[in-house]
């Protein structure tokens, strides 16, 4: 198979899993056996487009001409090599996590669930594989649009309101901000395509430059850079599987790898670098890390945690991109990998212990490592991989960033990270030892949220953590392998690490 | 041999067909009878776009009377684009028609209602093929008067006080264009757009002429709704029939946009008050309160059809603001965008036809559960919807780039603004529609599915098809766009 | 001299602006149609008036005759006289139509109507 | 002048409806007299018989079926609109200060397209009436719309308020039997108009024919001759009158006027002229252009009576 084709397969296979599914829709193991081998083959092609583009290639596939001048095509480089891979990866975890999952939950209109789920995943297959902004942007409304219904999948008030603030937040950045920063640069230069060392250099004044950046990032809303952020607490309304991969991976990491994307190829690391005026953003990056870290402090809920944290994270990659230098870029590529094996592996485990336990609040989980053993495990991994300890993944990319704010001569910014670190410390790390090492008993007596539980299901006698039994055995696949990622990538950070310096040096 | 008349078959054939109607007086003939003329138009407008493309501009002088003495027909890019949006339009509502028509209107009537049909399309056609402003009014009427009686053949009684207010403004603004024709044949001597760009530049510095302009502009303002002379619009598509609806929201107004844009550009080319004049400037404004305001209006609608109506109102300000940039690519981009948005509004007001058709009703309070009991139908609405909101790879978002970049090469930062708040204004009105659709339960009682007949999703679905088509592969359309602005700036021919 | 060549016109535009008067103030819709009517008469005065030549006669061809007034704007109005007069016929049946429905034909009763509906 | 000021004036003060409408019918017939001195024959024709004649009827039965009063509205005169018609009328005497003044032979329209017609179409065409020659002619393609959109309003009144439901038929005609009675027991009237009804059906066919050399045409003549009818029906009855000319014929003589005229139009197409094309329909220009246009006449003719008839019976035949 040429990698060309598999290129185009590869963004092909998903969409066409999302016609498969509604029609299997009626026998729901053919439909998941979909599921899973549409994930397969994605996986498959990924790795055969992988040793060319490691190779230092850069294969191409032209598909047609949209707008006069204006093309549709797909060109795969590292860093977006790195962004397929994960999401190609983890589809596969996650489906084998949403079988357990949605089943375990009796989830209403699972044929649509895992339609658009095939969508969504398409969607990031062509972000990653873009060739152009103009492309790019096409599947990046394509996410938005397709993951909507995935939000709003419970249909009851709540999550309608949540899906329109995501779609608000989404939609109105997109098309307020970046559209219109899209159709700017084309005035400007009369080409979006991705280009090494950008294509701004010399076609626009200081002023402009800052101005594009500005309506880049923050028209980037999947970023979630802050104040455009509030649509991914208000997510976390969809089901678990939901959160884990497109609000921990696809769509969030789409964000910030168009950020990174933008950064690189339109405006040109050297070229950003001289204008030197994307150093505000780096503030508001920052401002975000520490702020966002705050709030997940005081989120008691574990998936609004999460989210918060998320923002936080995200915001190491946007402040990595903001740095312009060499190594913060790498240190941004790899945390979008690092933080992607971290963060799912917390989803899973939390949507483990809504099914298992049911209990979604922090402060009801004393103990529950007792009766969850491998969950509450794999939640620890995910943790210490988040924050960034040895022997995790996540260690080799805050290294980088900080060599990054040390190449940029900002102590004030490292310090940054050093201060987010301990907040991550400090609201992550308790969940699993109060899970491993507080009693049952010293949960603080019934209240509301527990007796709305129990309303839930009578089998589980969840007043006593013996009671409760593992998360279903596809979910403990899941979340085994994704933790065990996090330590692989610890070990073997090589291929990603290859590949960004290729992006920063070709 | 033939195909040399073709410019005055492609008015005359509808023309023709009409008293042939009245004369059959069955109403399956009639519509067969109309059916096969538009599409035989199509096949003209066609050929003619073919012609125009690869040799430039068609004369065809009446009567082979010379102009300026007879009346010529002028073909260019610009009106041979606007033949072929009338005429697929008009063959696309045909078979969607059939059915609509026999629910919404009394059977003894509809021979009467396809001769009226026809007539109107003939007068469109004659609006967008003439080259003779004096010719261009009398067409004006032929399919103004036919849209009146079109308009109040709706079941609701408010169709016709809809239809005699439409007939009050819509006289008065084509007595203010005959007032500014007067005073322009008075300066000049001459009706024929041709002669008159080459006579106006001489005297355009008359006050007679400025007048002139601007009664033009009231006049045709009027008749393309545009804000504040909209009043007209919304009851009128609200409550015309639904085939009516489609059809000349898709093309009676687009034509009003064209005959703007060609005394504009073609008959005042020469003149260039737009460079000089505030014209501009006042048209900007208009357009972008057009387009801001009838967005609100229609975010607060519970008649989809009246949403849908304002929501027009707001697209013809995007193309009046591309008209009023006087800059090829902003009229490029009002040029594909007529284009663009007949496609997308006929499907949408086709798709309000469906839900007419089988629910009976166009209230908000009615789509409840509509995702899953017509999803043939709910699906082509929001994939309409998503082209209203201008996402890519629907045709919505290509004009919508055209006319931002438009706006910035000019450097109209609060156009460009316009523009985007415009288009997050109708995401907000489209997706009041789709919530209730599919986030909510179908009321008690209702049928399981019952989707509309097949002869009216094909036309709707040809529709919507054909607005992610060209949205997808946009540069036939925008080549033609292009070459078309480009002639209007052009010398005149 | 000029001013004295201007006065037609100028009346013409009074005789306008009354018949656009009448089409907007008035409510009754009966009456706006004759309003309409007045305007689109004048307009067609207005026309007439510009084709006349001083000593000329009626644009028929005859011996001994040089000068003729404009036959043109004549031709133009006969047209908009004949559209003049369907518009009215048109409106009219929608007036009928309208005074069944709402069994009145003043504009702001038909508004106070439509917003009970 | 100064008088249809003032009649339009008082149009817009007075409330009876029915004075309204005959003051309507007085301004256009002080306005046909007005083209008249202006050298307009043809139009003062037409405006004597369109806008004195079938409008007025028109209106009168309009108001027959509705309301003769106009309700005083209780609000004050809407302001803006004084004001948007001032500011209009400002704007248009602002225009004015650059026309050529009333009659001046050096205007320019005296001195662009017109020359041709007058001192060409005596050869092209061949007809001392200049004004059916542009009428028919050189811009016969207008008058091909103008006859389409009395077409389209016949087809559109008829669409409106066609074909009332049957049984419940109170209806205009009672209101014309009213007036019936009285005139009938005028003998006067009715003999007289039994002898007026021929003449003027047959000075109809007159203006008919004689268009292209006097003043006339299909139009003034189509209408006469609907006239004619209408007459007749005002004064017997409309349902005699259905039995003279009944509606199935109005309507096929309708669509059979407007496709002469565009049959002749192809006729010339396909013979190898462009549409409308008369020079072609016979061996020599002027032949072919008189067949032509005496047919197109005809066309229009038929055309604007049937219209005329059709909108009077319909309207005539409304419920009250």
């Amino acid at each position: 198979m040429t990698v060309e084709l598999a290129i185009i397969l590869a963004v092909a296979v998903p969409f066409a899993g999302a016609v498969l599914i509604p029609l299997a829709g009626a026998t729901p193991n053919l439909r998941e056996t979909v599921t899973l081998v549409c994930a397969a083959i994605l996986l498959y092609l990924v790795s055969v487009i992988y040793p060319a583009v490691a190779a230092g290639g850069v294969p191409e596939v032209y598909l047609f001409e949209m707008l006069p001048g204006l093309s549709v095509f797909f060109l795969v480089e590292p860093l977006g090599m790195i962004f397929a891979g994960i999401a190609s990866f983890l589809w596969i975890a996650t489906s084998v996590y949403s079988i357990g999952y949605m089943r375990a939950h009796n989830e209403e209109n699972q044929t649509r669930f895992y339609a658009y789920f095939a969508i969504a995943l398409g969607a990031t297959m062509g972000i990653a594989f873009a060739g152009n902004m103009l492309t790019l942007f096409i599947f990046y409304e394509v996410l938005t649009l397709s993951t909507f219904p995935l939000v709003a999948h419970a249909g009851t008030e709540d999550a309608k309101r949540a899906g329109r603030v995501y779609l608000g937040i989404l939609l109105g950045t997109s098309i307020g901000l970046l559209l219109l920063a899209i159709i700017w640069t084309w005035t400007l230069t009369g080409t979006l395509d991705f280009t090494d060392g950008g294509i701004l250099a010399g076609k626009a004044d200081g002023l402009t430059v800052g101005i594009l950046l500005a309506l880049y990032t923050f028209g980037i809303g999947k970023a979630a850079l802050m104040p455009f952020h509030r649509w991914l607490p208000a997510a976390m309304v969809a089901p678990t599987p939901v959160s884990a991969l497109l609000h921990a991976v696809a769509v969030v990491k789409a964000g910030v790898f168009t950020v990174v994307k933008v950064v690189i190829y339109i405006f040109g690391i050297d070229f950003l670098f001289d204008i030197g005026v994307s150093e505000w953003l780096q503030y508001v990056a920052a401002a975000t890390i520490l702020i966002a870290s705050l709030v997940a402090m005081t989120r008691d809920n574990l998936k609004a945690r999460l989210a918060y944290s998320t923002i936080s994270q995200l915001s190491y990659i946007i402040l990595g991109a903001m740095l312009v230098t060499d190594l913060g870029i790498i240190g941004s590529g790899m945390h979008i990998a690092m933080h992607a094996f971290g963060k799912i592996t917390l989803f899973f485990c939390a949507g483990a212990f809504m099914i298992a336990a049911h209990k979604t609040e922090i402060s009801q989980m004393r103990g529950i490592g007792r009766a969850m053993p491998l969950t509450t495990l794999a939640f620890f991994i995910g943790s210490l991989s988040v924050i960034g300890l040895p022997p995790m993944g996540g260690l080799w990319s805050k290294w980088y960033l900080a060599l990054g704010t040390l190449e940029a001569g900002k102590l004030g910014l490292l310090g940054v990270l050093m201060v987010s670190s301990l907040l991550n410390v400090a609201y992550l790390l308790p969940i699993p030892f109060r899970g491993f090492f507080s009693s049952p008993q010293e949960n603080p007596p019934p209240e509301s949220s527990h007796d709305h539980d129990s309303e839930h299901g009578h089998t589980h006698d969840h007043d006593r953590p013996k009671g409760i039994k593992e998360a279903p055995v596809a979910c403990l696949i899941a979340i085994g392998v994704t933790s065990a990622g996090c330590l692989v990538l610890f070990f073997f950070p090589d291929p990603v690490y290859e590949l960004m310096r290729m992006v920063v040096a070709p | 041999m033939i195909a040399a008349q073709y410019p005055a078959l492609q008015v005359v054939l509808a023309l023709l067909a009409a008293p042939v109607c009245l004369i059959l007086r069955r109403p399956r003939a009639a519509w067969a009878v109309a059916t096969v003329i538009t599409w035989i138009s199509l096949a003209i407008a066609l050929s003619l776009l073919g012609r125009v493309w690869e040799t430039g501009v068609i004369l065809y002088p009446m009567g082979d009377w010379a102009a300026p003495w007879g009346i010529e027909y002028q073909i260019d890019t610009v009106n041979a684009f606007m033949l072929v949006i009338v005429t697929l339009i008009g063959s696309v509502v045909m078979p969607f028609a059939r059915a609509s028509v026999e629910a919404e209107i009394e059977e003894e009537r509809i021979y009467l209602f396809y001769c009226m049909y026809l007539l109107n399309l003939a007068g469109l056609l004659g609006i967008a093929i003439t080259g003779d402003v004096f010719n261009l009014f009398v067409f004006l009427e032929i399919s103004s008067l036919s849209s009146y009686v079109m308009i109040s053949l709706g079941r609701d009684q408010r169709a016709l006080t809809a239809a005699y207010r439409y007939l009050v403004m819509g006289t008065i603004g084509a007595t203010f264009y005959i007032i500014g024709v007067g005073m322009m044949y008075m300066m000049t001597g001459t009706l024929n757009m041709a002669d008159l760009a080459t006579i106006l530049p001489a005297v355009a510095d008359s006050r007679t002429i400025q007048v002139a302009l601007g009664f033009l502009t009231v006049g045709l303002g009027l008749k393309l709704a545009l804000f504040p002379l909209h009043l007209w619009l919304p009851n009128a598509y609200t409550y015309a029939p639904s085939a009516v609806t489609v059809f000349l929201a898709a093309t009676g107004t687009k034509v009003a946009v064209y005959a703007f844009i060609r005394i504009f550009f073609t008959v005042f080319g020469g003149v260039e008050v737009f460079n000089a004049g505030f014209i501009p400037e006042i048209l900007a404004v208009l357009a972008a309160l057009a387009m801001i305001g009838a967005s609100v209006v229609a975010i607060y609608q519970t008649d989809v059809k009246r949403l849908l109506a304002y929501s027009s109102i707001a697209q013809i300000g995007y193309m009046v603001l591309g008209i009023s940039m006087v800059t090829v690519t902003g009229l490029a981009g009002t040029i594909v965008h007529l284009f663009n948005h007949a496609i997308m509004k006929g499907g949408l007001f086709m798709a309000m036809g469906c839900i007419l058709f089988k629910i009976g009703s166009v209230q908000l309070d009615q789509f409840e559960g509509l995702g899953k009991r017509m999803p043939v139908t709910m699906a082509a609405f929001v994939a309409g919807g998503f082209s209203l909101i201008g996402v890519p790879l629907t045709v919505g978002f290509v004009s919508k780039w055209y006319l931002v970049q438009a706006a910035l090469e000019k450097g109209w930062w609060l156009a460009v603004a316009a523009i985007l708040v415009s288009s997050l204004l109708a995401v907000i009105y489209i997706w009041r529609v789709v919530e209730v659709a599919y986030f909510r339960p179908p009321p008690k009682g209702s049928a399981e599915v019952s989707e509309a007949p097949l002869s009216m999703l094909v036309p709707l679905w040809i529709l919507i098809g054909a607005s992610y088509y060209f949205g997808i592969d946009a540069t036939r359309t925008l080549d033609i766009a292009f070459v078309a602005a480009e002639t209007l700036f052009g010398p005149p021919q | 001299m000029e001013f004295l060549g201007l006065l037609n016109y100028w009346i013409i535009i009074v005789l306008m602006m009354t018949g656009f008067y009448i089409v907007i103030a008035h409510n009754n819709l009966v009456k706006k149609i004759v309003g309409l009517n007045i305007f689109q008469a004048s307009v067609f005065v207005f026309y007439i008036t510009m084709a006349k030549v001083k000593g000329g006669t009626a644009p028929i061809l005859a011996e001994g005759i040089e000068v003729y007034s404009n036959p043109l704007p004549h031709v133009l109005i006969l047209t908009a006289i004949v559209v003049g007069v369907a518009t009215t016929a048109l409106g009219l049946a929608l007036v009928i139509r309208i005074r069944d429905a709402y069994g009145t034909i003043e504009d702001d009763e038909i508004e106070a109507r439509e917003n009970e509906l | 002048m100064v008088f249809m000021a003032a009649t339009s004036f008082a149009v817009a003060r007075l409330r009876n409806l029915f004075g309204v409408v005959m003051l309507t019918g007085i301004f256009s017939l002080m306005s046909a007299v007005l083209y008249v001195v202006l050298d307009a024959v043809d139009v003062a024709f037409t405006e004597a018989a369109v806008g004195a004649g079938i409008a007025t009827v028109l209106m009168l039965g309009t108001l027959a079926l509705t309301t003769s009063e106009e309700r005083v509205s209780e609000a004050g005169k809407p302001v803006w609109a004084l004001a948007l018609v001032v500011a209009t009328g400002l704007v248009l005497i602002y225009g004015t200060f650059d026309m050529p003044p009333f009659g001046d032979p050096y205007a320019p329209i005296h001195h662009h397209v017109a020359p041709r017609y007058l001192e060409k179409s005596g050869q092209e065409i061949g007809l001392p009436n200049v004004v059916t020659s542009v009428l028919a002619s050189y811009r016969g393609y207008d008058t091909l719309g103008e006859v389409f959109v009395i077409f389209t309003a016949a087809c559109g009144v008829l669409l409106i308020i066609g074909r009332p439901k049957r049984g419940r038929r109170r209806t205009l005609r009672m209101k014309v039997g009213e007036m019936r009675h009285g005139m009938r027991q005028n003998v006067i009237l009715r003999v007289v108009s039994k002898l007026l009804i021929p003449f003027i059906l047959v000075f109809a066919l007159y203006v008919q024919w004689h268009g292209d050399f006097g003043p006339g045409g299909g139009f003034q003549a189509g209408i006469i001759f609907a006239s004619g009818f209408i007459l007749y029906a005002l004064i017997f009855d409309v349902d005699t009158s259905r039995m003279v000319v009944p509606s199935g014929v109005t309507r096929l003589v309708l669509a059979l006027g407007v496709m002469l005229y565009t049959g002749v139009g192809v006729a010339g197409l396909l013979r190898g002229g462009n549409f409308l094309n008369y020079s072609v329909l016979a061996e020599e220009q002027t032949a072919g252009q008189h067949l032509g246009i005496l047919l197109i006449e005809f066309g229009v003719g038929l055309t604007v009576a049937a219209a005329m008839i059709t909108i009077f019976y319909t309207f005539a035949r409304q419920e009250h």
